[in-house]
């Protein structure tokens, strides 16, 4: 499988990275499933009522692209999977902004869609980032939430 | 024997402990934790130890409970603190 | 919930459709889940070894837009979804041409992702469309395969 | 009393068949089948009646067995004959 990892401070194009995919893996393709995690400007603290000004995403550089590298691996070790691209942004984004892209092309349209949505699972538990959020009620490391621990257990 | 370990802290707890990066010279983690304790205030200190801190060393995260662990560490190696992680 | 469905001979543009997603919910989208379709050059038969020429789509004008809007509502029944783009090509298409897209906007990323599963799921299932698949080793109709019902029954 | 009943053929049955549409003057479903059994040879009608396919009224799919149904057609119904659907 053909992995793409970007960890980048500047926006992307979902274009770009899609005409690539193609390009890649011709009429082999017979789906490509993405995701696109945009900045909410809904506070991730239910109930305290605070609007996102801003969001601002930390990594640990080397040890971020490791901890994809792995989640793809496994992906592709559980998924008949051609190409899978990765783009996750860094650094301080306002609401509506692109912060994750993930994309997968496979032959058949349920490993695409299945192989998506683990890689976004695994990037929000195991892919080392973290997330501080600027609202108008001051600012605050986001917790990792038991939503997102119990459906990355869905895939064990 | 003289070496340097570089010690990492991320995101709250880099703010917690007020640094980015610390170099420690020691040959051990127990070594490790000892000097820390030693050198940051003992609320600093209780944050690191949280239960849901991992460790990672040369930026692969150490199995097992690396509070009780005595590790060897060679000169050059980093290791770093890491909350909870929050991607995607 | 907001419904776009397009049947369409025409190529069209994922981007497009991305974009109007993006500047029609804004930020109150916290995912766009996307599923596009395209021509594989393997036949559909598996095992015939026929490489496949073009793929020519039929549908029921009327009915098949009913179909869609139906495939939608139960979507929406089911799962806050902001927006929802379905296009779907008929007509005649080569290898690695596009052929359906469907795209989610959500809140929440598990419902942008079920929701674009789920309806491409219907789609080949529930939507009035029927495939010919041209190949070098003549022409036929493509048969709806028990993996397709499958799936679909798993939303039960 | 003259009505037209406007009888649709997709995919595999269009070709089965042999054209894509038929105008019958009937008022109910039985009086279609047997119109189209009169009309269409055998092995044609056969398919027509075939397990997996759907009938469709005014764009509708008939719930239950259609090929037992009586139901009464109006002047202008589109009844639709369509093969199992494999879209997406």
């Amino acid at each position: 499988m053909g992995q793409l990892i970007h960890i980048q401070q500047q926006d992307f194009s979902v274009d770009d990275a899609y005409k690539a995919m193609r390009d890649a893996y011709g009429s082999e393709v017979g789906g490509i499933a993405s995701f696109v995690g945009l900045v909410r400007d809904r506070n991730a603290k239910a109930g305290d009522g605070g609007k996102v000004q801003t969001l601002t995403l930390e990594h640990y550089p080397g040890m971020t692209e490791k901890s994809i590298e792995k989640i793809l691996g496994h992906a592709e070790e559980r998924w008949p999977l051609l190409g899978c691209h990765v783009i996750h942004r860094v650094g301080t984004m306002a609401p509506s902004e692109q912060i994750v892209l993930v994309m997968v092309a496979s032959a058949h349209r349920d490993a695409a869609f299945a192989g998506a949505q683990y890689i976004m699972d695994c990037l929000k538990t195991e892919a080392v980032f973290w997330k501080n959020e600027q609202s108008d009620l001051g600012q605050g490391w986001v917790e990792s939430t038991s939503e997102d621990q119990a459906r990355a257990k869905l895939w064990d | 024997m003289s070496q340097t370990i570089e010690v990492k802290f991320f995101a709250s707890l880099r703010e917690q402990v007020g640094v980015a990066q610390l170099q420690i010279g020691v040959t051990s983690l127990d070594a490790l934790r000892d000097a820390l304790q030693e050198q940051l205030s003992e609320d600093k200190f209780e944050h690191l130890l949280a239960p849901n801190i991992r460790l990672a060393i040369n930026q692969e995260l150490v199995e097992g409970n690396w509070r009780e662990s005595s590790l060897a560490l060679a000169n050059g190696d980093e290791v770093a603190f890491l909350p909870p992680v929050t991607g995607g």
